[in-house]
Protein backbone atom coordinates (compact mmCIF):
# COMPACT_ATOMS: atom_id res chain seq x y z
CA UNK A 1 0.00 0.00 0.00
CA UNK A 2 1.09 3.24 -0.92
CA UNK A 3 1.17 6.40 2.36
CA UNK A 4 0.43 9.72 1.39
CA UNK A 5 2.29 12.53 2.92
CA UNK A 6 0.68 15.01 5.10
CA UNK A 7 1.41 18.48 2.74
CA UNK A 8 0.04 21.75 3.81
CA UNK A 9 -2.39 23.41 4.02
CA UNK A 10 -1.17 26.07 1.06
CA UNK A 11 -3.07 29.11 0.48
CA UNK A 12 -3.15 30.79 -2.34
CA UNK A 13 -4.51 34.41 -2.95
CA UNK A 14 -4.77 35.26 -6.86
CA UNK A 15 -5.99 38.66 -8.51
CA UNK A 16 -9.17 37.21 -11.20
CA UNK A 17 -6.70 36.53 -14.00
CA UNK A 18 -7.59 33.39 -16.44
CA UNK A 19 -3.56 33.35 -16.94
CA UNK A 20 -2.91 32.04 -13.33
CA UNK A 21 -5.08 28.88 -13.49
CA UNK A 22 -1.71 26.51 -14.79
CA UNK A 23 0.07 28.45 -12.20
CA UNK A 24 -2.23 27.16 -9.50
CA UNK A 25 -2.59 23.85 -10.99
CA UNK A 26 1.53 24.01 -10.76
CA UNK A 27 1.29 24.30 -7.49
CA UNK A 28 -0.75 21.41 -6.86
CA UNK A 29 0.37 19.02 -8.50
CA UNK A 30 3.95 19.66 -7.18
CA UNK A 31 2.08 19.18 -3.74
CA UNK A 32 0.18 15.67 -4.87
CA UNK A 33 3.30 14.40 -6.73
CA UNK A 34 4.98 14.75 -3.51
CA UNK A 35 2.47 13.85 -1.32
CA UNK A 36 2.30 10.30 -3.44
CA UNK A 37 -0.83 10.58 -5.15
CA UNK A 38 -0.43 8.58 -8.80
CA UNK A 39 -0.29 9.82 -12.23
CA UNK A 40 -3.73 9.51 -12.98
CA UNK A 41 -5.20 11.05 -9.57
CA UNK A 42 -2.83 14.26 -10.35
CA UNK A 43 -4.87 14.76 -13.63
CA UNK A 44 -8.02 14.71 -11.78
CA UNK A 45 -6.47 17.42 -9.06
CA UNK A 46 -5.46 19.57 -12.10
CA UNK A 47 -8.77 19.57 -13.49
CA UNK A 48 -10.17 19.97 -10.52
CA UNK A 49 -8.41 22.91 -9.13
CA UNK A 50 -9.00 24.53 -12.83
CA UNK A 51 -12.58 24.25 -12.33
CA UNK A 52 -12.71 25.89 -8.80
CA UNK A 53 -10.90 29.03 -10.44
CA UNK A 54 -12.82 28.98 -13.13
CA UNK A 55 -15.88 29.31 -11.72
CA UNK A 56 -15.25 32.07 -8.96
CA UNK A 57 -13.74 33.83 -12.01
CA UNK A 58 -16.25 33.70 -14.43
CA UNK A 59 -19.28 33.81 -12.03
CA UNK A 60 -17.31 35.96 -9.51
CA UNK A 61 -17.53 39.69 -8.99
CA UNK A 62 -14.08 40.18 -9.97
CA UNK A 63 -12.69 39.87 -6.49
CA UNK A 64 -9.74 37.61 -5.52
CA UNK A 65 -9.88 34.78 -5.32
CA UNK A 66 -8.30 32.07 -2.54
CA UNK A 67 -7.38 28.40 -2.33
CA UNK A 68 -6.19 26.16 -0.50
CA UNK A 69 -4.62 22.53 -0.87
CA UNK A 70 -4.30 20.13 1.69
CA UNK A 71 -3.23 16.19 1.22
CA UNK A 72 -3.89 14.20 4.37
CA UNK A 73 -3.38 10.35 4.37
CA UNK A 74 -5.60 9.40 2.21
CA UNK A 75 -7.23 12.66 -0.36
CA UNK A 76 -6.63 16.17 -1.67
CA UNK A 77 -8.77 18.53 -0.56
CA UNK A 78 -8.76 21.69 -2.18
CA UNK A 79 -11.17 25.03 -1.12
CA UNK A 80 -11.87 28.05 -3.17
CA UNK A 81 -13.96 30.82 -2.34
CA UNK A 82 -14.41 34.77 -3.07
CA UNK A 83 -16.15 37.70 -2.99
CA UNK A 84 -19.43 37.73 -4.94
CA UNK A 85 -22.48 39.64 -4.96
CA UNK A 86 -24.49 37.18 -7.28
CA UNK A 87 -23.40 33.75 -8.30
CA UNK A 88 -25.71 31.64 -10.07
CA UNK A 89 -25.11 27.97 -9.06
CA UNK A 90 -27.97 27.37 -11.79
CA UNK A 91 -25.82 28.91 -14.86
CA UNK A 92 -25.36 26.42 -17.54
CA UNK A 93 -21.77 26.92 -17.71
CA UNK A 94 -21.92 26.02 -14.02
CA UNK A 95 -23.79 22.77 -14.21
CA UNK A 96 -20.84 21.44 -17.01
CA UNK A 97 -18.09 22.44 -14.29
CA UNK A 98 -20.27 20.45 -11.73
CA UNK A 99 -20.50 17.55 -13.98
CA UNK A 100 -16.74 17.73 -14.69
CA UNK A 101 -15.99 18.14 -10.57
CA UNK A 102 -18.24 15.08 -10.07
CA UNK A 103 -16.48 13.22 -12.49
CA UNK A 104 -12.98 13.62 -11.45
CA UNK A 105 -14.00 14.15 -7.84
CA UNK A 106 -15.01 11.79 -5.06
CA UNK A 107 -17.04 14.57 -3.91
CA UNK A 108 -17.77 18.09 -3.94
CA UNK A 109 -19.82 21.12 -2.96
CA UNK A 110 -20.19 24.43 -4.39
CA UNK A 111 -22.43 27.11 -2.32
CA UNK A 112 -22.64 30.72 -2.16
CA UNK A 113 -23.44 32.34 1.22
CA UNK A 114 -22.96 35.58 3.20
CA UNK A 115 -22.14 37.21 -0.27
CA UNK A 116 -19.25 34.48 -0.71
CA UNK A 117 -19.06 31.99 -2.99
CA UNK A 118 -17.51 28.84 -1.72
CA UNK A 119 -16.26 25.90 -3.47
CA UNK A 120 -14.99 22.44 -1.64
CA UNK A 121 -13.63 19.34 -3.58
CA UNK A 122 -12.09 16.36 -2.50
CA UNK A 123 -10.28 13.47 -4.71
CA UNK A 124 -9.33 10.71 -2.77
CA UNK A 125 -5.94 8.32 -3.12
CA UNK A 126 -6.94 4.62 -4.69
CA UNK A 127 -4.47 3.01 -2.46
CA UNK A 128 -3.81 -1.04 -3.34
CA UNK A 129 -3.24 -3.13 -0.84
CA UNK B 1 11.74 35.14 -29.28
CA UNK B 2 8.07 35.09 -28.44
CA UNK B 3 6.32 37.95 -26.72
CA UNK B 4 4.59 37.04 -23.89
CA UNK B 5 0.85 36.65 -23.78
CA UNK B 6 0.20 35.52 -20.31
CA UNK B 7 -1.51 32.47 -22.19
CA UNK B 8 -0.67 28.90 -21.86
CA UNK B 9 -1.62 27.96 -25.14
CA UNK B 10 -0.85 29.18 -29.10
CA UNK B 11 -2.73 27.91 -32.50
CA UNK B 12 -1.29 27.59 -35.31
CA UNK B 13 -3.04 27.00 -38.86
CA UNK B 14 -1.61 23.61 -41.40
CA UNK B 15 -1.38 23.09 -44.34
CA UNK B 16 -4.34 21.41 -44.83
CA UNK B 17 -5.86 24.37 -42.88
CA UNK B 18 -6.47 22.62 -39.68
CA UNK B 19 -6.55 24.44 -36.38
CA UNK B 20 -2.97 22.94 -34.64
CA UNK B 21 -3.48 23.93 -30.54
CA UNK B 22 -0.26 23.64 -28.68
CA UNK B 23 -0.54 23.82 -24.65
CA UNK B 24 -3.39 23.75 -22.21
CA UNK B 25 -6.85 24.58 -23.01
CA UNK B 26 -8.56 26.18 -20.17
CA UNK B 27 -10.00 29.06 -19.02
CA UNK B 28 -6.79 31.80 -19.95
CA UNK B 29 -6.57 29.58 -23.81
CA UNK B 30 -10.09 28.78 -24.74
CA UNK B 31 -11.00 32.19 -25.87
CA UNK B 32 -7.71 32.13 -28.58
CA UNK B 33 -8.79 28.82 -29.79
CA UNK B 34 -12.25 30.10 -30.06
CA UNK B 35 -11.40 32.88 -32.16
CA UNK B 36 -9.66 30.63 -34.25
CA UNK B 37 -12.42 28.68 -34.92
CA UNK B 38 -14.67 31.72 -35.67
CA UNK B 39 -12.05 32.83 -38.03
CA UNK B 40 -12.34 29.25 -39.79
CA UNK B 41 -15.67 27.59 -39.95
CA UNK B 42 -17.64 29.51 -42.21
CA UNK B 43 -15.24 28.95 -45.27
CA UNK B 44 -14.21 25.08 -44.52
CA UNK B 45 -14.74 22.27 -42.41
CA UNK B 46 -13.23 22.97 -38.92
CA UNK B 47 -10.43 20.33 -37.60
CA UNK B 48 -9.04 20.76 -34.45
CA UNK B 49 -5.36 19.20 -34.01
CA UNK B 50 -4.87 18.17 -30.11
CA UNK B 51 -1.74 16.40 -30.58
CA UNK B 52 0.23 18.64 -28.32
CA UNK B 53 -2.68 19.28 -26.03
CA UNK B 54 -2.34 17.19 -22.38
CA UNK B 55 -4.66 19.66 -20.51
CA UNK B 56 -8.61 20.77 -20.76
CA UNK B 57 -11.37 21.86 -18.40
CA UNK B 58 -15.03 22.39 -18.73
CA UNK B 59 -13.85 26.18 -20.43
CA UNK B 60 -12.30 24.37 -23.27
CA UNK B 61 -14.99 21.89 -23.74
CA UNK B 62 -17.25 25.07 -23.83
CA UNK B 63 -15.24 26.28 -27.15
CA UNK B 64 -15.24 22.89 -28.47
CA UNK B 65 -18.91 22.03 -27.70
CA UNK B 66 -19.64 25.66 -29.12
CA UNK B 67 -18.11 24.87 -32.52
CA UNK B 68 -19.71 21.46 -33.16
CA UNK B 69 -23.10 23.05 -32.46
CA UNK B 70 -22.79 25.93 -34.94
CA UNK B 71 -21.07 23.33 -37.05
CA UNK B 72 -24.49 21.29 -36.67
CA UNK B 73 -26.23 24.26 -37.78
CA UNK B 74 -24.19 24.24 -41.22
CA UNK B 75 -25.04 20.80 -41.36
CA UNK B 76 -21.71 19.86 -40.67
CA UNK B 77 -19.28 18.37 -37.77
CA UNK B 78 -15.85 19.64 -36.02
CA UNK B 79 -12.98 16.63 -36.27
CA UNK B 80 -10.87 16.30 -33.65
CA UNK B 81 -7.34 15.05 -34.70
CA UNK B 82 -5.10 12.81 -32.76
CA UNK B 83 -6.99 13.31 -29.49
CA UNK B 84 -4.72 12.42 -26.33
CA UNK B 85 -6.46 10.51 -22.78
CA UNK B 86 -6.97 13.75 -21.08
CA UNK B 87 -9.41 15.01 -24.04
CA UNK B 88 -10.48 11.72 -24.07
CA UNK B 89 -11.42 11.48 -20.25
CA UNK B 90 -13.34 14.92 -20.53
CA UNK B 91 -15.46 13.76 -23.09
CA UNK B 92 -16.10 10.69 -21.66
CA UNK B 93 -17.20 12.21 -18.18
CA UNK B 94 -19.52 14.77 -19.74
CA UNK B 95 -20.84 12.30 -21.82
CA UNK B 96 -19.96 14.68 -25.16
CA UNK B 97 -17.75 12.23 -27.19
CA UNK B 98 -20.68 11.71 -29.92
CA UNK B 99 -21.26 16.14 -30.37
CA UNK B 100 -17.21 15.26 -32.23
CA UNK B 101 -15.88 13.30 -35.36
CA UNK B 102 -13.02 12.06 -33.85
CA UNK B 103 -10.51 11.44 -36.27
CA UNK B 104 -7.43 9.96 -34.79
CA UNK B 105 -6.50 9.30 -30.70
CA UNK B 106 -3.31 8.79 -29.26
CA UNK B 107 -2.05 7.31 -26.06
CA UNK C 1 12.37 43.48 -27.68
CA UNK C 2 10.51 40.83 -25.73
CA UNK C 3 7.56 42.03 -23.62
CA UNK C 4 6.56 41.02 -20.25
CA UNK C 5 3.61 40.46 -18.66
CA UNK C 6 1.60 41.79 -15.65
CA UNK C 7 1.01 38.60 -13.43
CA UNK C 8 -0.15 38.47 -9.81
CA UNK C 9 0.49 39.72 -7.21
CA UNK C 10 -0.12 35.77 -6.26
CA UNK C 11 0.53 35.54 -1.84
CA UNK C 12 1.36 31.82 -1.01
CA UNK C 13 1.51 31.24 2.62
CA UNK C 14 2.42 27.91 3.62
CA UNK C 15 3.71 25.89 6.92
CA UNK C 16 7.76 25.88 7.55
CA UNK C 17 7.65 22.59 6.05
CA UNK C 18 11.11 22.11 3.97
CA UNK C 19 9.05 20.01 0.96
CA UNK C 20 6.77 23.02 0.04
CA UNK C 21 10.29 24.32 -1.67
CA UNK C 22 9.63 22.89 -4.49
CA UNK C 23 6.34 23.56 -5.00
CA UNK C 24 6.91 27.55 -4.39
CA UNK C 25 9.81 27.21 -6.98
CA UNK C 26 6.73 25.43 -9.53
CA UNK C 27 4.54 28.49 -9.03
CA UNK C 28 7.10 30.87 -9.31
CA UNK C 29 8.30 29.42 -12.26
CA UNK C 30 5.03 28.72 -14.11
CA UNK C 31 4.34 32.88 -13.51
CA UNK C 32 7.77 33.88 -14.99
CA UNK C 33 7.61 31.59 -17.68
CA UNK C 34 4.15 33.24 -18.04
CA UNK C 35 5.33 36.55 -17.71
CA UNK C 36 8.32 36.00 -20.62
CA UNK C 37 10.78 35.20 -18.66
CA UNK C 38 14.07 33.53 -19.75
CA UNK C 39 15.12 30.31 -18.82
CA UNK C 40 18.26 31.55 -17.15
CA UNK C 41 15.97 34.21 -15.68
CA UNK C 42 13.76 31.65 -13.93
CA UNK C 43 16.89 29.71 -12.85
CA UNK C 44 17.18 32.44 -10.82
CA UNK C 45 14.04 33.19 -9.79
CA UNK C 46 13.66 29.38 -8.18
CA UNK C 47 16.83 30.16 -6.72
CA UNK C 48 15.37 33.22 -5.42
CA UNK C 49 12.44 31.73 -3.99
CA UNK C 50 14.33 28.95 -2.66
CA UNK C 51 16.68 31.22 -0.39
CA UNK C 52 13.58 33.28 0.81
CA UNK C 53 11.60 29.95 2.28
CA UNK C 54 14.76 28.58 3.58
CA UNK C 55 15.94 31.92 5.17
CA UNK C 56 13.04 32.19 6.69
CA UNK C 57 11.87 28.40 7.86
CA UNK C 58 15.71 27.48 9.57
CA UNK C 59 16.13 31.09 10.98
CA UNK C 60 12.49 31.52 11.83
CA UNK C 61 10.44 30.55 14.84
CA UNK C 62 8.51 27.84 13.42
CA UNK C 63 5.34 30.15 12.00
CA UNK C 64 4.30 30.21 8.55
CA UNK C 65 5.95 31.76 6.05
CA UNK C 66 4.16 33.95 3.73
CA UNK C 67 5.82 34.54 -0.02
CA UNK C 68 4.27 36.85 -2.61
CA UNK C 69 5.30 36.82 -6.50
CA UNK C 70 4.83 39.51 -8.81
CA UNK C 71 5.71 40.17 -12.16
CA UNK C 72 5.77 44.05 -13.78
CA UNK C 73 7.03 45.10 -17.15
CA UNK C 74 10.59 44.64 -16.16
CA UNK C 75 11.44 42.42 -12.96
CA UNK C 76 10.22 39.66 -10.87
CA UNK C 77 9.54 40.63 -7.31
CA UNK C 78 9.37 38.39 -4.42
CA UNK C 79 8.98 39.43 -0.63
CA UNK C 80 8.70 36.64 1.60
CA UNK C 81 8.15 37.29 5.65
CA UNK C 82 7.06 34.99 9.31
CA UNK C 83 6.76 36.11 12.59
CA UNK C 84 9.79 35.94 14.06
CA UNK C 85 11.50 36.44 17.59
CA UNK C 86 14.76 35.78 16.88
CA UNK C 87 16.60 35.87 13.53
CA UNK C 88 20.01 36.75 13.25
CA UNK C 89 21.09 38.30 9.95
CA UNK C 90 24.69 37.53 10.72
CA UNK C 91 24.22 34.06 10.81
CA UNK C 92 26.91 32.12 8.86
CA UNK C 93 24.47 30.27 6.93
CA UNK C 94 22.42 33.72 6.00
CA UNK C 95 25.44 34.91 4.60
CA UNK C 96 25.78 31.69 2.17
CA UNK C 97 21.89 32.61 1.43
CA UNK C 98 22.70 36.52 1.17
CA UNK C 99 25.56 35.49 -1.00
CA UNK C 100 23.42 33.77 -3.53
CA UNK C 101 20.81 36.27 -3.27
CA UNK C 102 22.84 38.86 -4.68
CA UNK C 103 24.56 36.19 -7.31
CA UNK C 104 20.87 35.45 -8.79
CA UNK C 105 18.85 38.77 -7.96
CA UNK C 106 19.29 42.29 -9.03
CA UNK C 107 18.42 43.46 -5.53
CA UNK C 108 17.66 42.57 -2.25
CA UNK C 109 16.99 43.21 1.49
CA UNK C 110 16.81 41.02 3.94
CA UNK C 111 15.65 42.72 7.77
CA UNK C 112 13.76 42.07 11.10
CA UNK C 113 11.32 44.34 12.07
CA UNK C 114 8.77 44.52 14.73
CA UNK C 115 9.12 40.62 15.51
CA UNK C 116 8.39 39.83 11.62
CA UNK C 117 11.19 38.52 9.22
CA UNK C 118 11.44 39.94 5.56
CA UNK C 119 12.59 39.04 2.42
CA UNK C 120 12.68 41.29 -0.61
CA UNK C 121 13.94 40.25 -3.55
CA UNK C 122 14.04 41.10 -7.40
CA UNK C 123 15.33 39.46 -10.71
CA UNK C 124 15.32 42.12 -13.39
CA UNK C 125 14.89 40.88 -17.31
CA UNK C 126 17.12 41.27 -19.51
CA UNK C 127 15.83 43.25 -22.75
CA UNK C 128 17.22 42.84 -25.86
CA UNK C 129 16.03 45.75 -28.07
CA UNK D 1 5.79 2.16 -6.50
CA UNK D 2 7.68 3.75 -4.20
CA UNK D 3 6.04 5.44 -0.32
CA UNK D 4 6.14 9.22 -0.81
CA UNK D 5 8.57 10.99 1.53
CA UNK D 6 7.35 14.14 0.89
CA UNK D 7 10.99 15.18 -0.79
CA UNK D 8 12.00 15.65 -4.21
CA UNK D 9 15.32 14.30 -3.68
CA UNK D 10 16.32 10.44 -3.76
CA UNK D 11 19.99 8.92 -3.06
CA UNK D 12 21.30 5.31 -4.68
CA UNK D 13 24.86 3.91 -4.10
CA UNK D 14 26.16 3.22 -7.13
CA UNK D 15 28.08 -0.03 -8.55
CA UNK D 16 31.78 2.23 -7.98
CA UNK D 17 30.51 3.73 -4.19
CA UNK D 18 29.37 6.66 -5.65
CA UNK D 19 26.58 8.74 -4.47
CA UNK D 20 23.81 8.89 -7.41
CA UNK D 21 21.55 12.19 -6.70
CA UNK D 22 18.18 12.26 -7.94
CA UNK D 23 16.15 15.17 -8.12
CA UNK D 24 16.37 18.80 -6.09
CA UNK D 25 19.53 19.38 -3.67
CA UNK D 26 17.36 22.14 -1.44
CA UNK D 27 16.00 22.46 1.84
CA UNK D 28 14.07 19.18 1.97
CA UNK D 29 16.47 16.86 0.00
CA UNK D 30 19.99 18.27 1.40
CA UNK D 31 19.73 16.42 4.76
CA UNK D 32 18.93 12.69 2.50
CA UNK D 33 22.42 13.38 0.54
CA UNK D 34 24.04 14.66 4.03
CA UNK D 35 23.29 11.63 5.54
CA UNK D 36 24.05 9.20 2.46
CA UNK D 37 27.93 10.98 2.48
CA UNK D 38 28.41 10.44 6.35
CA UNK D 39 27.16 6.81 6.54
CA UNK D 40 29.92 6.37 3.22
CA UNK D 41 32.74 9.15 4.08
CA UNK D 42 34.90 7.32 6.34
CA UNK D 43 35.35 4.63 4.59
CA UNK D 44 36.25 5.65 1.42
CA UNK D 45 36.13 8.69 -1.35
CA UNK D 46 32.83 10.48 -1.79
CA UNK D 47 32.05 10.66 -5.31
CA UNK D 48 28.92 12.35 -5.86
CA UNK D 49 26.93 11.55 -9.05
CA UNK D 50 25.11 14.67 -10.02
CA UNK D 51 24.02 13.82 -13.75
CA UNK D 52 20.46 14.07 -12.41
CA UNK D 53 20.39 16.99 -10.73
CA UNK D 54 19.24 20.31 -12.29
CA UNK D 55 18.04 22.23 -8.71
CA UNK D 56 20.93 23.04 -6.15
CA UNK D 57 20.32 26.37 -3.86
CA UNK D 58 22.26 27.31 -0.65
CA UNK D 59 21.44 24.93 1.75
CA UNK D 60 22.28 21.96 -0.89
CA UNK D 61 25.63 23.76 -1.10
CA UNK D 62 26.06 23.86 2.65
CA UNK D 63 25.45 19.61 2.39
CA UNK D 64 28.28 19.52 0.03
CA UNK D 65 30.83 22.07 1.57
CA UNK D 66 30.43 20.21 4.37
CA UNK D 67 31.46 16.95 3.12
CA UNK D 68 34.34 19.03 1.14
CA UNK D 69 35.52 20.30 5.07
CA UNK D 70 35.34 17.41 6.44
CA UNK D 71 37.41 15.75 3.81
CA UNK D 72 39.94 17.57 3.58
CA UNK D 73 40.63 17.21 7.44
CA UNK D 74 40.86 13.80 6.02
CA UNK D 75 43.42 14.85 3.39
CA UNK D 76 41.10 13.54 0.83
CA UNK D 77 38.24 15.33 -1.21
CA UNK D 78 35.17 15.57 -2.46
CA UNK D 79 34.60 14.29 -6.42
CA UNK D 80 31.96 15.54 -8.06
CA UNK D 81 31.03 14.20 -11.06
CA UNK D 82 28.60 15.23 -13.97
CA UNK D 83 27.79 18.58 -13.01
CA UNK D 84 25.01 20.40 -14.62
CA UNK D 85 24.88 24.02 -15.26
CA UNK D 86 22.75 24.53 -12.47
CA UNK D 87 25.64 23.20 -9.73
CA UNK D 88 28.43 24.96 -11.83
CA UNK D 89 26.42 28.47 -11.54
CA UNK D 90 25.68 28.05 -7.66
CA UNK D 91 29.80 27.21 -7.21
CA UNK D 92 30.85 30.13 -9.52
CA UNK D 93 28.23 32.65 -7.38
CA UNK D 94 29.75 31.72 -4.47
CA UNK D 95 32.93 31.38 -5.38
CA UNK D 96 33.47 27.59 -3.75
CA UNK D 97 34.72 25.68 -7.16
CA UNK D 98 37.60 24.98 -5.79
CA UNK D 99 36.49 23.37 -3.00
CA UNK D 100 35.66 20.37 -4.91
CA UNK D 101 37.14 17.92 -7.88
CA UNK D 102 35.11 18.31 -10.56
CA UNK D 103 35.70 14.85 -12.27
CA UNK D 104 33.15 16.18 -15.58
CA UNK D 105 30.50 18.58 -16.59
CA UNK D 106 27.29 18.38 -18.57
CA UNK D 107 25.73 21.71 -20.73
N1 LIG E 1 -13.23 28.41 1.49
C1 LIG E 1 -11.98 28.73 1.41
N2 LIG E 1 -11.36 28.68 0.23
C2 LIG E 1 -10.09 28.99 0.12
N3 LIG E 1 -9.32 29.38 1.13
C3 LIG E 1 -9.87 29.45 2.31
C4 LIG E 1 -11.22 29.14 2.53
N4 LIG E 1 -11.50 29.30 3.84
C5 LIG E 1 -10.37 29.69 4.41
N5 LIG E 1 -9.38 29.81 3.50
C6 LIG E 1 -7.99 30.20 3.74
O1 LIG E 1 -7.62 29.76 5.02
C7 LIG E 1 -7.18 30.84 5.81
C8 LIG E 1 -7.74 30.71 7.19
O2 LIG E 1 -9.10 30.44 7.10
P1 LIG E 1 -10.14 30.93 8.17
O3 LIG E 1 -9.51 30.70 9.53
O4 LIG E 1 -11.45 30.33 7.87
O5 LIG E 1 -10.12 32.47 7.88
P2 LIG E 1 -11.33 33.44 7.71
O6 LIG E 1 -11.73 33.78 9.11
O7 LIG E 1 -10.68 34.57 6.95
O8 LIG E 1 -12.38 32.72 6.91
C9 LIG E 1 -7.65 32.08 5.13
O9 LIG E 1 -6.63 33.07 5.24
C10 LIG E 1 -7.85 31.68 3.72
O10 LIG E 1 -6.69 31.98 2.94
N1 LIG F 1 6.71 40.94 3.14
C1 LIG F 1 5.78 40.16 2.65
N2 LIG F 1 6.10 38.94 2.25
C2 LIG F 1 5.17 38.13 1.75
N3 LIG F 1 3.91 38.44 1.62
C3 LIG F 1 3.52 39.64 2.01
C4 LIG F 1 4.43 40.56 2.53
N4 LIG F 1 3.76 41.68 2.83
C5 LIG F 1 2.49 41.46 2.50
N5 LIG F 1 2.34 40.23 2.00
C6 LIG F 1 1.10 39.63 1.52
O1 LIG F 1 0.32 40.61 0.94
C7 LIG F 1 -0.95 40.69 1.57
C8 LIG F 1 -1.35 42.10 1.79
O2 LIG F 1 -0.27 42.75 2.36
P1 LIG F 1 -0.47 43.95 3.37
O3 LIG F 1 -1.54 44.83 2.84
O4 LIG F 1 0.87 44.51 3.67
O5 LIG F 1 -1.03 43.17 4.63
P2 LIG F 1 -0.61 43.26 6.11
O6 LIG F 1 -1.33 44.48 6.63
O7 LIG F 1 -1.13 41.95 6.65
O8 LIG F 1 0.89 43.37 6.17
C9 LIG F 1 -0.84 39.91 2.84
O9 LIG F 1 -2.02 39.17 3.03
C10 LIG F 1 0.33 39.01 2.62
O10 LIG F 1 -0.09 37.74 2.20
Amino acid sequence: MTELGLIGPVEIRVPPDPSLSRVLRLAASGMASLAGFTIDEIEDIKIAVSEVLLALIEHGSGNPVEVQFESDDHSFKLRGRSFADNFDIEHPDLVLCRSVLAGVCDSHTIDHVDNQAHIWAEVTHKTIE
Amino acid sequence: MEAANNNSLTVEIGADGSIVVHGDIDIAGGPTLEAAILSLENTQQVVIDLGDVSFIDSSGLRSLLGASRRAQARKSSVILRSVGPEVTRLLQITGTSDQFAIESSRD
